[in-house]
């Protein structure tokens, strides 16, 4: 079964001097899965992403995406092959129109080789980028800088970004942090479509236990940079080494 | 109120005020139009001190010159722009003072840099122009409206080892500034003892333009005790090297050059100048009328002592202005003829024996030495193998 | 070349004398990026109006004490202005906008004081402090240096106890350490960035006084031959660390003077600097003393 | 009547510089990286150009484009060394830069010390040697040239990648863009630009010498550049114009021309941080007001 998974782990460690912030931690995502991956600050979930998406070189073990080796490439090169990330505090192009934020996306075929000296400025890629922007809702802001955008709609921007990349898997750091109930709602809808209109695997980092388990078809949980528990959220809901965990945080679970 | 009227009314104060403006205008005496003579110098940024020296020197002798006259009998006027030492601003200078300013002749109150950059516009346009004080040998190549009243380094080199001669020195250091004015009077320094005194240098270093911590260089030449250090700066590095020197214990002579030739120099070096001797073309002590007046008059006028340079800027105008009586005419030609026949003119700087084939003044030098805060003659420099600029 | 061993005393005593020169102008930056991130050139601008201060002072009463007093409250006054009015309303613009307007106020500073005083150098002699050298071993030292380098130790010392043991230093210390958790605090933090403008500039001014003895001369470009190199010290110490921008000084300084004397003078000394800067840059990016993020 | 060569100078001087600037636009405004050591880069392309026509005996048509290559490389060269350093020492690092390669060109003797090179030949086209109005026209399809190659970065997918690095070199990368490729380009183009204007500058003022280049000369540059608007097409061209002429028309108050100079800068900086032209300035906004107004 782990062979035929989107992307898996092995032994993946990363050591800041002497913080262990990942230590030996094995997962895999199937096609077409939603993973939720939980646990309390600090246990190492956004070090996780940063190493999958290449940001950081791991100290010990291997990531593979459809059973090749990624965990020396550069961020830009994991992106190409269809791994897409959003970021826990939102990073838009702030002086750039929301439509032109996702045009960026749209230029990865462009921006290895020398084919970046084509002009962006074509039809097709405008009409990818509108689409997008109307699946994720913004697109009566498309002209307008990113930097007005409230909170919750540039959160929607860094998932139209990655959206406009054709992603195989999408990682998303925390999507509803820092928003409403209200908010959250929506967004988690967007994701479910998502899924299912587009058939994107999804890797969730969630804070917000409720989020993570209503979406999720499988979690893990994270602490101390060792995977503690793995299963559907039902079972993790239950299981008393998470509760252990969470309560040690100063978390409820669920 | 009534149109026409208005309109007659305007027309005829139009016609009032023309009228005026016409006879004013020709009964107006005719004015004697000044000759005028262009001038730059960097009057801002760091070489400001030296350009503003220049100016009042140049300014000095316009006013000397007209008090007596003027030339042709004209009087003088300087027009003079700030080249910040900058080449490119020399360069747009130069084609202002041609093109728009339209003058007879120009002069350089500036440094080398600038003087070589704006030489080649006013050879190109065939001005006449005079470099004061600049040293570069390149001035005033092959260019045959280009001159220069000041000193030369290969003269000012040889006369430094000169010096070292007069104080029986045989084993002498040398520390130069390294920019081609020191670089240059190092080399014809060091090749005067060698060759000409058959004396040894037995420490030969060089440093930056506008160092000011010279501890390091004098320390090792305080380990090699020699009998005189040579050291051509100009007289902010000057006055750090004798200073220095003096602070490390070290009791060799110092022998400088035209650099120091700056009551500037006395000031920041106070006591510790004593005793220094420098190559100059100013003669301060001097019982020449000429030389005594434009001292006197350069204090009353600036508030500060002359220096070298103010002195060059005043022979330029000088000669120049020489130069276009002897002519008779404004024509460059004319004057440049006229610059090439000129013959033992008194400077302050020294009497003006010739201007060789490329331009460079053949005139005596003179040493000075420091003796109570005040330089005072020393020995004067007339032997023609030394003071006789290559060619 | 080798040296007998009362040379290289003699040039390590001039090598640590360079860096101190270093020192004077780096402690007063590498206070003003810590809290501000700026690199602020104007600094030197605010070390030659010192001098200058100082000197003028020195002329009309012939008393030091006054010209220090003077030059410190002149160079407080002027560093805080130059706080207030410049870099704390352009905090949030990208950082080389108050550099570039560091450059600017540190050229007109001295284009300023260049037509004030005038362009010439002048000789800045102080009867008190007599220019004599001691011969200690075989090594010279001169009265004005001993001088030179007490008052600056007094001055590190002082340093380290108002930042070690007073309120206000200790709030510093803390708003370096985190500026943004600073500045949420509100008013006590533009206090704090005050009383660091104002220990800097005093710092400077002085610094311009003692520099302005040291080589008996005021000019109204002295800041170039300490601006830039200034600056190299506090990276090579990693910008903001205080420890970094005194050890980075002497290494320098000490470096210098040994470069030229056994390799003689290869190159001006600021491209050697920046040399020394950009190869430790390339091992360390954050400077010797700096921080990983 | 026939223009003068004072004003024929001043012409060609703008437009020279203007194709630096608009370099440095490309690596600073574009993409968001500092460099205060434009003018070295200026010095490697007039010193490429002055020994490969000097000592080389190459025609000018071949030591251009040359030039602008060389310092292109040159360019990479510092953008690689950049490549991990974050804002304050990237900015001393291009200082530094700056320093170091004055004192080279101060240093080896190939570059003629501290008088550089002199007679540097005009160039020159069929026999007939471009001077005056001449080299003007030369200058001037130069620059039209690369203020096309301006306006087609700035339309191309390199720009937006630029523009994006500038913005957040996180969000970038995960969106495909080789951050440290397109950082080296925009030092690289940057540079090559500074190269081509810097050959045009040897060739027009026969002469090049270190202390053209200095770091004094690269804070004008960056002043001209940040006067008219960063990330900007035509800021750089009319802040290049309006910090070259500005002295010329105080030229009688020359003494107080820095001051000037500066306080300018100061006070722009200060209450308009984008420029003249730049997003969100006062002039930008009337000029809007006013475009929209016609087409209203």
């Amino acid at each position: 079964m782990k062979g035929s998974a989107m992307l898996r782990t092995e032994n993946l460690c990363k050591y800041f001097g002497g913080v262990r912030a990942l230590d030996g931690v094995n997962i895999y995502v199937e096609k077409e899965e939603i993973l939720g991956i939980i646990g309390p600050n600090g246990a190492g979930k956004t070090t996780l992403f940063n190493v999958i998406s290449g940001f950081y070189k791991p100290t010990k073990g291997h990531v593979f995406y459809m059973n090749k080796r990624i965990d020396r490439l550069p961020p830009a090169k994991i992106a190409k092959m269809g791994i897409s990330r959003t970021f826990q505090i939102v990073k838009p192009f702030r002086d750039l129109t929301v439509l032109q934020n996702v045009i960026v996306a749209c230029g990865k075929d462009y921006y290895f080789g020398i084919s970046f000296v084509k002009s962006y400025y074509r039809k097709d890629i405008i009409e990818k980028a509108t689409r997008i922007l109307e699946e994720v809702g913004l697109s009566e802001y498309k002209d307008s800088p990113a930097k007005v955008l409230p909170i919750g709609h540039l959160r929607r921007l860094e998932i139209a970004r990655a959206l406009a990349l054709d992603p195989q898997i999408l990682l998303l750091d925390e999507p509803t942090a820092g928003m409403s109930h209200k908010e959250a709602v929506e967004i988690m809808k967007l994701v479910s479509t998502l899924r299912e209109e587009r058939g994107v695997t999804i890797m969730l980092v969630e804070h917000n236990m409720k989020v993570a388990m209503e979406l999720s078809d499988r979690m893990y949980v994270l602490n101390y940079g060792k995977i503690i528990a793995e299963g559907p959220p039902e079972e993790i809901k239950k299981n008393p080494v998470v509760i252990e965990a969470y309560l040690g945080s100063g978390y409820k679970v669920g | 109120m009534d149109k026409k009227l208005a309109v007659a009314a305007i027309i005829v104060i139009i016609i009032i005020i023309g009228g005026a403006i016409a006879w004013w205008y020709l009964t107006k005496p005719p004015a004697v139009q000044p000759i005028k003579i262009g001038f730059h110098a960097p009057l801002t940024g760091f070489a400001a001190a030296d350009g503003l020296s220049a100016l009042h020197g140049a300014q000095l002798a316009v006013q000397h010159i007209n008090a007596k006259g003027g030339v042709l009998g004209r009087p003088l006027k300087l027009i003079y722009y700030d080249d910040a030492c900058d080449p490119d601003e020399a360069i747009a200078i130069a084609h202002k003072l041609i093109e728009e300013d339209r003058v007879v002749a120009a002069i350089s109150g500036s440094y080398s840099h600038p003087t070589l950059a704006a030489s080649a516009i006013f050879n190109e346009s065939g001005i006449p122009y005079i470099s004061a004080y600049a040293v570069h040998p390149e001035i005033t190549r092959d260019k045959p409206y280009v001159f220069r009243v000041g000193l030369t380094g290969v003269p000012e080199g040889k006369a430094m080892g000169y010096v070292a001669g007069l104080l029986n020195a045989t084993r002498v250091a040398i520390l130069y500034m390294d920019i081609p004015f020191g670089t240059t009077l190092a080399e014809n320094a060091k090749a005067y003892i060698e060759d000409v005194l058959g004396g040894e240098v037995i420490y030969y270093e060089k440093y930056e333009l506008g160092e000011t911590d010279f501890s390091t260089w004098l320390t090792e030449i305080k380990a090699l005790n020699p009998d005189a250090i040579l050291a051509p700066a100009y007289y902010s590095e000057a006055a750090h090297i004798v200073s220095q020197a003096k602070e490390l214990g070290i009791t060799a002579p110092i022998i400088g050059c035209e650099g120091y030739d700056s009551p500037k120099f006395l000031e920041l070096a106070g006591d510790a100048a004593e005793g220094t001797i420098i190559v100059t073309d100013l003669d301060r002590d001097s019982p020449r009328e000429l030389v005594q007046t434009f001292l006197s008059d350069y204090k009353n006028m600036t508030g500060i002592e002359a220096d070298m340079v103010g002195a060059s800027a005043y022979d330029a105008v000088l000669v120049l202005a020489k130069a276009i009586e002897a002519a008779g005419s404004l024509d460059p030609d004319d004057i440049v003829n006229a610059l090439k026949n000129l013959e033992n003119v008194e400077m302050v700087t020294g009497t003006l024996y010739y201007f060789t084939e490329q331009g460079n003044a053949c005139k005596p030098m003179v040493a000075q030495i420091v003796r109570e805060g005040e330089f005072h003659h020393y020995a004067d420099i007339t032997d023609p193998d030394i003071i006789t600029p290559p060619e | 070349m080798s040296f007998s061993i009362d040379v290289f005393l003699q040039l390590l005593l001039n090598g640590i004398l360079m860096g101190v020169i270093y020192m004077i102008i780096a402690l007063g930056l590498t206070m003003v990026y810590g809290l501000l991130r700026i690199l602020h050139i104007a600094h030197a601008g605010v070390y030659t109006l010192g001098a200058y201060i100082a000197f003028s002072t020195y002329v009309v009463t012939h008393n030091i004490f006054l010209a220090i007093i003077a030059a410190s409250i002149v160079c407080a006054i002027l560093g805080v202005i130059i706080e207030r009015s410049l870099y704390l309303p352009l905090l949030d613009k990208p950082a080389y906008i108050p550099l570039i307007i560091s450059i600017a106020v540190y050229l007109l500073l001295a284009e300023v004081i260049a037509q004030i005083w005038g362009h010439y150098p002048i000789g800045f002699h102080v009867e008190e402090i007599p220019r004599e050298s001691y011969e200690i071993g075989k090594v010279m030292i001169g009265f004005h240096q001993i001088i030179f380098l007490a008052v600056i130790t007094g001055f590190i010392l002082a340093l380290w106890l108002i930042i070690n043991k007073t309120k206000i230093g200790l709030a510093s210390r803390a708003a370096s350490q985190d500026f943004e958790m600073a500045m949420a605090m509100g008013e006590n933090v533009i206090k704090v960035i005050d009383f660091n403008f104002i220990i800097g500039s005093i710092l400077a001014g002085i610094g311009g006084l003692l520099v302005g003895i040291y080589y008996a001369k005021v000019f109204p470009y002295m800041g170039d031959i300490v601006a830039y190199k200034a600056l190299v010290v506090i990276v090579i110490g990693g910008l903001g660390s205080i420890a970094g921008a005194i050890i980075g000084a002497l290494i320098l300084g000490i470096a210098e003077t040994f470069l030229i004397a056994t390799l003689g003078y290869l190159l001006p000394r600021e491209a050697f600097a920046f040399i020394i800067m950009i190869i430790l840059l390339l091992f360390r990016p954050q400077g010797l003393f700096g921080k990983v993020e | 009547m026939q223009i003068g060569m004072y004003y024929i100078t001043l012409l060609i001087w703008i437009l020279i510089y203007a194709i630096a600037v608009m370099g440095l636009n490309i690596t600073m405004g574009y993409a968001g990286q500092v460099n205060l050591g434009q003018a070295a880069f200026i010095g490697i392309g007039a010193f490429t150009s002055a020994i490969l026509t000097m000592k080389f005996g190459i025609s000018f048509w071949i030591a251009l484009p040359l030039s602008g290559l060389i310092s292109f490389i040159a360019g990479m060269l510092l953008g690689a060394i950049s490549i991990r350093l974050k804002y304050d020492f990237l900015a001393m690092t291009t200082i530094g830069f700056n320093f170091i390669m004055v004192a080279i060109f101060l240093y080896y003797p190939i570059f003629g010390g501290s008088f550089g090179l002199l007679g540097v030949p005009r160039p020159r086209i069929f026999g007939y040697k471009l001077t005056g109005v001449t080299y003007l026209a030369l200058v001037f399809v130069i620059f039209l040239i690369c203020l096309l190659v301006n306006i087609w970065i700035e339309r191309s997918w390199l720009g937006l990648a630029f523009e994006a690095i500038r913005e957040d070199e996180d969000a970038a990368q995960t969106l495909g863009i080789d951050v440290k490729k397109f950082k080296v380009l925009a030092f690289a183009i940057g540079a090559g630009m500074a190269g081509i204007a810097g050959s045009l500058y040897a060739h027009f003022s026969m002469r090049v010498a270190y202390s053209d280049f200095t770091f004094a000369k690269s804070i004008e540059l960056l002043s001209m550049c940040i006067l008219g608007g960063l990330g900007t097409v035509y800021g750089p061209i009319i802040g290049t114009a309006l910090v070259i002429i500005l002295p010329e028309i105080f030229r009688p108050l020359r003494q107080y021309r820095l001051i000037m100079h500066t306080l300018i800068l100061i006070i722009l900086l200060r209450f308009q941080p984008q420029g003249l032209l730049g997003k969100g300035s006062y002039l930008e906004t009337k000029i809007k007001k006013w475009i929209g107004g016609f087409q209203k």
